[in-house]
């Protein structure tokens, strides 16, 4: 027997090995939901092992006036996915003469998802927008369609390090203590970028820009936040 | 004409007692009513000439186009009904692609007009379809050099130095037979095509009409293009200058 | 048109080289509505004419998106033109899904065409009885094409078709060298002016006329009901401005 | 294991051209040359083996990899072929049959353990050269080697190799190079053939394997 | 089997790697994993010979898994007055290799009364890395300046020793060799030097995830040793507008005990 | 002994044969540049020593590929057929850079899902309206646009040196980073030559020059002597 190889520090080489159809291209996706608005956001960078292929390739897609997503995981999937998603927007917008609202995408998305239940999309999904209702709303799935309806959540190489914090800072899990007054579109804003700029330091498929969506009665609003590049 | 009301004429399935298939001669007729296309090949390459009638003078410059390109090295010019005739451009540019495909290099001209015409006549073979109501000529230059065939109606294929198919064909293979084709160039030829198109057009009976010219040449880097803009109208002037002159001398 | 032995087969030539049950096909656009489809070089328009079976009834739906540079005006088998418009919705949307762009308007015409010549070449199918104006955007500009029956398909840079389409291009034939250097405002008067000439009392109003605009930064739009009022009026106003004279942009026009 | 093959403890599987095969162009046509080693395993299968084969007049294949494999698709090159040159009404060019041999190669590869070698004279080109290798691909060469037996005489041919060589040079190239490979690679063999095709037509040589030319024998014992 | 049963007459024995090995094989998840869990050095470092010594430099990432666990560590050891080594891989390798290699260092100075010489360190780590065969994960990059003037080093961890003008290791090696392929010129000046390693390093922080935040370069020349601990800075963190604070009464409690606590006055606290 | 059964399952066990290393493709001033080496490796075989690995699509756009040739070839010969039919339409319309991107795209990812995929990685350049366009399409089909691209070692060797180049380059000096990061990557990469090969793209059209060796330096003093026991005394 060969003797065991432990994992040394040395360069990982381009491997030519059996074929495996996923790749992982790192990077977080996290959606918060308001009262009256939502705001959904990934980092643009596009990584494969340790190495940076992009800093500039958007995750957030917006998919109808009030409903975009966000998808990590395998790009080759995510972008396949994301178009699928907007090809059955579009066809329903011609059939029914209106846009499709963001409870129904969330659902498709689903239905989209388990179809590839025995070749998954390796994709971490968030749909995030304003329901029928106008309120905020966000979905969270896993790779092959399980979902369900949240105030907000996280998903990608970051989500462990950034679930708690919102475990703690949106839910109030750990205290009694709840602010009377919800905050404020302008100061979740800001929330976000506190928390993308805290996993960037700490996770190193997180980085180079966060591209975000904020969605509220008025319509969608792009932002683009900086973070670091190392 | 005989054939009219005897019953033999309804399906392309069906023979007349004298052993015509007139289906596929009604089919012909289509062609007879069209304008006239002109293919010419030369010592250099080859030129195409189309006598586009035009139905209004409402249409955009340039609209339904009757010469096609097929291949890079490939023109075709449609003569008859153009819907017919671009299901055997499509044809024509599958069987193109596929040959290059398996072979490594472009198609020749003789490979590619006897594979259309196998796909004309199978619609002379059938009840349930009818045959092209169109002609078409194929010119194009491969490692043989230039070449010009036509296809009809029937699937019948011919190889030419000049054809001419459509309303005037006659007059125009009179006026051709004028030229010494493997001696000319495809820029002397030009205005020939021009005035020949010209002459044959009936200014009385037909609308107007838009001369369109392709050709494929070292000029046109070996590939099918329409003729210049500029190129192709000072050969039509030349024609009609020619054609005036003509017209003073009889 | 009288009856004849040749007639009854779309797959049978007349001794004369026609095929009957073709023009017969053609014949049915006439029974449509008449619609009216113009061109400047930085605009299509569409304008159509909508018809109601009695009071009762809803107006007859008559212009079409396919995509956001994309749209059409039909006159004859509503139901034809409905599944020729699914399909090109769809060939829009798998060109979208795999170039990321619009597909360029003369190849989905040409597909269109090539679609309708397969019903004039077979036993088992009838031709579509609806003759479409195109009316898209890409790369060239702005395009109005007519998708006929038979299999042929024509660019334009104005044209009518439908019931007493002929009224309509009469007036057409006398205004459209003016249309190039148009602006929108302009071009839309033009092609309402000419539909209405059509219109069996020579009424247009917002209840049974359609306008629909594509062009440069403006992706294909329909207007009805209320919307086309703003349209409407423009023709009460005076004289169409022929040529470029510089108008201020209608705003309303922009929703 | 099929019951024809020999019992167990004996090295045998599906025959295969674990061979030195090569084409050469020179001035006026190509030499092909091979050795003749077909083994199963440690066993030599067939010591005398034409790895050398017809497609059309003026065009040969050398052939390695499972033998069955490139026989196979040998057959289907000379059947297109053939319906080929009936539709042009000529005989066909050296590139149009290695762009067929590449299809075929290259659209079958998850199924094929195929590597050739398609070289012949032609009209318009001359003697050509190319090279598919396993997996399909096609690539032009002036002169290629291939098989198991080609990794050990790069060195020998890219030294030795000129453009222009006379008929002669070029076949003595090819004697001497497969010569070097069989001296080395356990998996190559037998005789050489040699087919030389030039405009005026088809040579077949065969060099005996006790008459091979040996480089190497200056100083082994 | 029954060759296991005998006790190994001397050496290594590495059965407990190759268990370690299976271990990790078996988990589904790499947290379960120890050896996943610790602490790398994902790391670029590098070195060139300038004209008058050594320059040194490494990043100041470490890493767990896909975690950076230590945004400023420091990776440039000392091994004698003027012997540095940088080092990657495991931490805890590297740090206790470097460790042990100075006190060596130290005994052999006093045992002989003389400056080390940088081959003697070097010939010293590779032996120990051979021993280990590998189980100890450390890349060097050994520098410094001795009798014989300046020398540089890689061993890799197998025990392999490479000498050259110029190089570099960690997961970031590439990123900064390629910066070295195009730079690196020979007798450079001391500053141009730096500024080279310096843009290596930058290189390997800005392309290689393994590696960030800032750069340290060690300068050791004849005259003695000059360190810059971050001497390049990554950017400021971005600074909160709303910074959190958590009112009292946050964290629930459930019991409260009080108790008093004896205060001695004096300076004793202050000894 | 275990007899085999009848038929075997064909297992995709496919693997590029003849490959290609690094492709790089950079922005600069005016137009958009792609480099790469003309080898074709066998194995560590150095195979064929003079590959084209960028192909011509259209009249604006190229097509550079690492990883296997094959595969290569059949995708030229894809796009080939692609830009005949583009203009045999003739209606002023052409494929944009992005269209023909966005298509091998989904013909990669179309393969990856049939498990048998074309085992490239893509880099495709262009200029279409006054913009240079460059994007990278891998095996699996994951797309990305960005201004610097290299593929396979390039990625390692080549991009942070492109990085630190930056794009506001003039053609001259995008062509003296390009010929920088391959010989790198000569130095560094068991799979590269030094007979490379430049296309650019910029409103004039495409640009494919032909091969041409570049010079590499070994003359460091310290490289006489670097066995380390083998150090002057």
């Amino acid at each position: 027997m060969q003797a065991p190889q432990l994992p040394t520090s040395q360069v990982e080489q381009p491997k030519e090995s059996r074929f495996s159809p996923y790749q992982n291209n790192g990077g977080t996706c996290l959606a918060l939901a308001g009262a009256d608005f939502c705001i959904i956001a990934a980092d643009s960078r596009l990584s494969l092992g340790y190495s940076i292929l992009s800093r500039n390739t958007p995750k957030v897609a917006q998919l109808t006036t009030k409903t975009c997503i966000a998808s990590s995981g395998c790009n080759a999937d995510m972008v396949t996915l994301q178009k699928y998603l907007k090809f059955k927007i579009q066809m329903y917008l011609h059939q029914h003469g209106k846009e499709m609202s963001t409870p129904a995408v969330a659902q498709m998305l689903a239905t989209t998802l388990y179809h590839r239940r025995f070749f998954p999309y390796y994709t971490f999904n968030i749909v995030g927008g304003l329901d029928q209702n106008g309120e905020g709303c966000v979905f969270s799935y896993d790779a092959i369609g399980c979902f369900e309806r949240l105030k907000y959540t996280v998903s990608g190489s970051g989500h462990a390090l950034i679930e708690p914090f919102l475990d703690n800072l949106v839910a109030y899990k750990n205290t009694d203590n709840k602010p009377t007054i919800e905050r404020s579109c302008d100061e979740t804003l800001e929330l976000v970028k506190d928390i993308f700029s805290s996993a960037g330091e700490r996770d190193i498929y997180t980085g180079d820009f966060v591209d975000i969506y904020i969605i509220d009665k008025n319509g969608t609003r792009y932002e683009q936040f900086p973070l670091k590049k190392d | 004409m005989s054939s009219i009301g005897t019953g033999y004429d309804l399906y392309t399935t069906s023979y007349s007692p004298d052993g015509r298939v007139f289906q596929v001669e009604y089919a012909g007729k289509a062609v007879e009513s069209s304008g006239t296309a002109v293919g010419v090949r030369c010592k250099d390459g080859v030129v195409l000439g189309f006598e586009k009638l035009v139905i209004s003078k409402m249409l955009v410059e340039g609209s339904s186009r009757r010469l096609l390109t097929v291949d890079d090295h490939v023109g075709m010019a449609v003569s008859g009904l153009l819907a017919d005739g671009r299901q055997l451009v499509n044809r024509a540019r599958d069987e193109a692609a596929s040959y290059k495909e398996f072979y490594g290099e472009p198609i020749p001209g003789k490979v590619l007009a006897e594979r259309v015409a196998g796909f004309v006549h199978a619609y002379t073979m059938y009840w349930s379809v009818r045959p092209f109501g169109a002609s078409v000529l194929i010119g194009g230059v491969d490692k043989d050099g230039p070449f010009l065939w036509m296809i009809e109606p029937s699937g019948l294929t011919y190889n030419y130095f000049g054809c001419a198919i459509g309303k005037g064909k006659q007059p125009a293979k009179v006026e051709m037979e004028k030229i010494k084709l493997n001696e000319t160039t495809c820029r002397e030829v030009l205005k020939e095509v021009a005035r020949i198109i010209h002459s044959v057009h009936d200014d009385v009976k037909d609308k107007d009409f838009e001369l369109e010219l392709s050709w494929i040449c070292e000029e046109s880097g070996w590939k099918h293009k329409m003729v210049p803009k500029e190129l192709a109208q000072q050969a039509e002037e030349e024609a009609k200058k020619a054609l005036e002159e003509d017209m003073d001398d009889e | 048109m009288f009856r004849n032995q040749y007639d009854t087969d779309v797959t049978t030539w007349s001794p004369q080289g026609r095929i009957h049950q073709v023009e017969y096909a053609m014949e049915a656009v006439k029974q449509g509505s008449a619609c009216v489809g113009v061109k400047s070089k930085t605009h299509a328009v569409l304008t159509a004419l909508k018809r109601s079976t009695n009071d009762m009834s809803s107006y007859q739906k008559k212009i079409f998106k396919v995509d956001e540079h994309m749209g059409i005006a039909i006159s004859g088998l509503t139901a034809d033109a409905r599944s020729l418009c699914m399909y090109m919705r769809t060939e829009c949307l798998q060109h979208k899904y795999v170039y990321e762009s619009p597909v360029p308007v003369q190849r989905l015409v040409i597909d269109i065409a090539d679609k309708c010549q397969g019903c004039t070449q077979s036993a088992s199918a009838r031709p579509y009885g609806v003759g479409l104006l195109v009316a898209g955007m890409d790369q060239t500009g702005p395009h109005v094409y007519y998708n006929c029956p038979s299999g042929n398909y024509y660019e334009y840079k104005a044209m009518t078709i439908g019931a007493r389409s002929q009224a309509a291009k009469t007036y057409l034939e006398k205004h459209f060298a003016s249309f190039e250097n148009l602006e929108l405002k302009d071009l839309v008067k033009h092609a309402l002016t000419a539909l209405k000439e059509t219109s069996q009392n020579g009424d247009i109003n917002a209840k049974n006329a359609s306008v629909a605009i594509v062009g440069i930064d403006h992706p294909f739009t329909t207007y009805d009901e209320e919307n086309v009022q703003q349209f409407i009026d423009l023709l009460d106003k005076d004289e169409i401005s022929e040529g470029a004279t510089k108008t201020e942009t209608d705003t309303a026009m922009q929703e | 294991m099929p019951s024809y093959m020999p019992g167990p403890g004996v090295d045998v599987s599906d025959p295969a051209l674990g061979t030195t095969i090569m084409a050469v162009e020179f001035d006026g046509g190509v030499v092909l040359g091979a050795d003749s080693r077909t083994s199963s395993g440690s066993y030599v299968a067939n010591r005398v083996s034409d790895k050398i084969t017809y497609v059309s007049d003026k065009i040969y294949v050398c052939r390695s990899g499972s033998a069955a494999d490139t026989q196979a698709v040998a057959d289907m090159m000379r059947m297109y072929l053939g319906m080929h040159s009936l539709e042009i009404g000529k005989d066909p060019e050296v590139p149009t049959a290695a762009n067929i041999l590449n299809q075929v190669c290259y659209e079958n590869k998850n199924y094929l353990m195929a590597g050739m070698i398609c070289a012949g004279w032609d009209e318009r080109n001359g003697g050509v050269v190319y090279s598919i290798p396993l997996g399909g691909g096609l690539f032009r060469e002036s002169y290629t080697i291939g098989g198991s037996g080609s990794g050990y005489i790069y060195g020998y041919c890219d030294a030795n190799f000129r453009k222009g060589m006379s008929k002669h040079e070029a076949q003595e190239f090819v004697k001497n190079a497969i010569s070097l490979a069989i001296w080395r690679d356990g998996s190559s063999g037998g005789v050489i053939r040699t087919v030389t095709i030039t405009k005026d037509g088809v040579e077949r040589e065969m060099v005996l394997g006790d008459k091979l030319p040996h480089l190497a024998k200056g100083w082994c014992p | 089997m029954e060759a296991s049963l005998e006790i190994p007459k001397g050496g290594f024995s590495f059965d407990l790697c190759k268990r370690n090995a299976w271990l990790e094989s078996q988990a589904n998840y790499g947290s379960s994993s120890i050896i996943k869990k610790a602490k790398k050095t994902g790391t670029t470092i590098a070195g060139i010979i300038f004209k008058d010594g050594v320059v040194l430099g490494a990043d100041t990432r470490a890493t767990s898994g896909p975690i950076v666990a230590d945004k400023n560590c420091e990776k440039i050891h000392y091994l004698a007055p003027n012997i540095f080594c940088c080092g990657a891989g495991t931490s805890a390798d590297c740090e206790n290799v470097t460790e042990m290699m100075a006190s060596n260092l130290t005994l052999h100075r006093l045992n002989t009364g003389r400056e080390c010489r940088v081959i003697t360190a070097v010939t010293m780590l590779s032996q120990y890395l051979f021993r280990y065969q590998g189980y100890i994960s450390a890349a060097l990059v050994v520098g410094g300046v001795d009798s014989t003037g300046p020398s540089l080093y890689t061993i890799h961890p197998h025990g392999s020793v490479d000498q050259l003008p110029f190089v570099t290791m960690g997961s970031g090696s590439l990123a900064a060799m390629a910066v070295f392929e195009a730079g690196y010129q020979e007798g450079l000046e001391r500053q141009p030097g730096i500024d080279l390693v310096r843009a290596a390093i930058q290189s390997g922080i800005d392309n290689d995830l393994g590696s960030g935040s800032n750069v340290d370069i060690t300068v050791i020349t004849p005259e003695g040793v000059q360190r810059f601990r971050n001497l390049d800075k990554a950017e400021p963190k971005y600074k909160s507008k709303n910074p959190l604070f958590y009112p009292k009464g946050t964290t629930k409690y459930y019991d409260e005990i009080i108790s008093k606590v004896a205060i001695i006055e004096g300076d004793a606290m202050e000894q | 002994m275990k007899t085999k059964p009848v038929a075997e399952p064909s297992t995709r066990t496919q693997q590029p044969i003849v490959t290609g290393t690094g492709v790089l493709g950079i922005k600069y001033n005016g137009g958009v540049m792609l480099a790469c080496d003309t080898l074709g490796s066998y194995g560590s075989l150095a195979r064929f020593r003079t590959v084209k690995r960028l192909e011509k699509v259209g009249d604006f756009t190229v097509v550079g590929a690492s990883g296997d040739l094959s595969d290569f070839q059949k995708i030229s010969s894809m796009l080939r057929e692609m830009s005949t039919s583009d203009s045999a339409y003739d209606d002023g319309c052409n494929m944009t850079p992005r269209d023909i991107h966005q298509y091998l795209g989904r013909v990669m990812y179309n393969r990856r899902n049939k498990f048998d995929p074309l085992w490239n990685e893509l880099v495709v350049a262009g200029f279409r309206d006054g913009k240079p366009f460059l994007g990278a399409v891998d095996l699996i089909g994951t797309m990305y646009e960005d201004d610097i691209i290299a593929t396979s070692f390039g990625n390692y060797v080549c991009l942070p040196l492109m990085r630190k180049a930056g794009t506001n380059l003039s053609k001259e000096e995008a062509k003296q980073v390009m010929e920088n990061c391959l010989r790198v990557l000569y130095y560094r990469n068991t799979k590269s030559s030094t007979k490379i090969q430049i296309a650019t793209v910029s409103a004039e059209g495409v640009e494919i020059g032909e091969p041409f060796e570049i010079s590499t330096y070994w003359g460091y003093s310290a490289f006489q002597h670097t066995e380390y026991h083998g150090k002057r005394l």
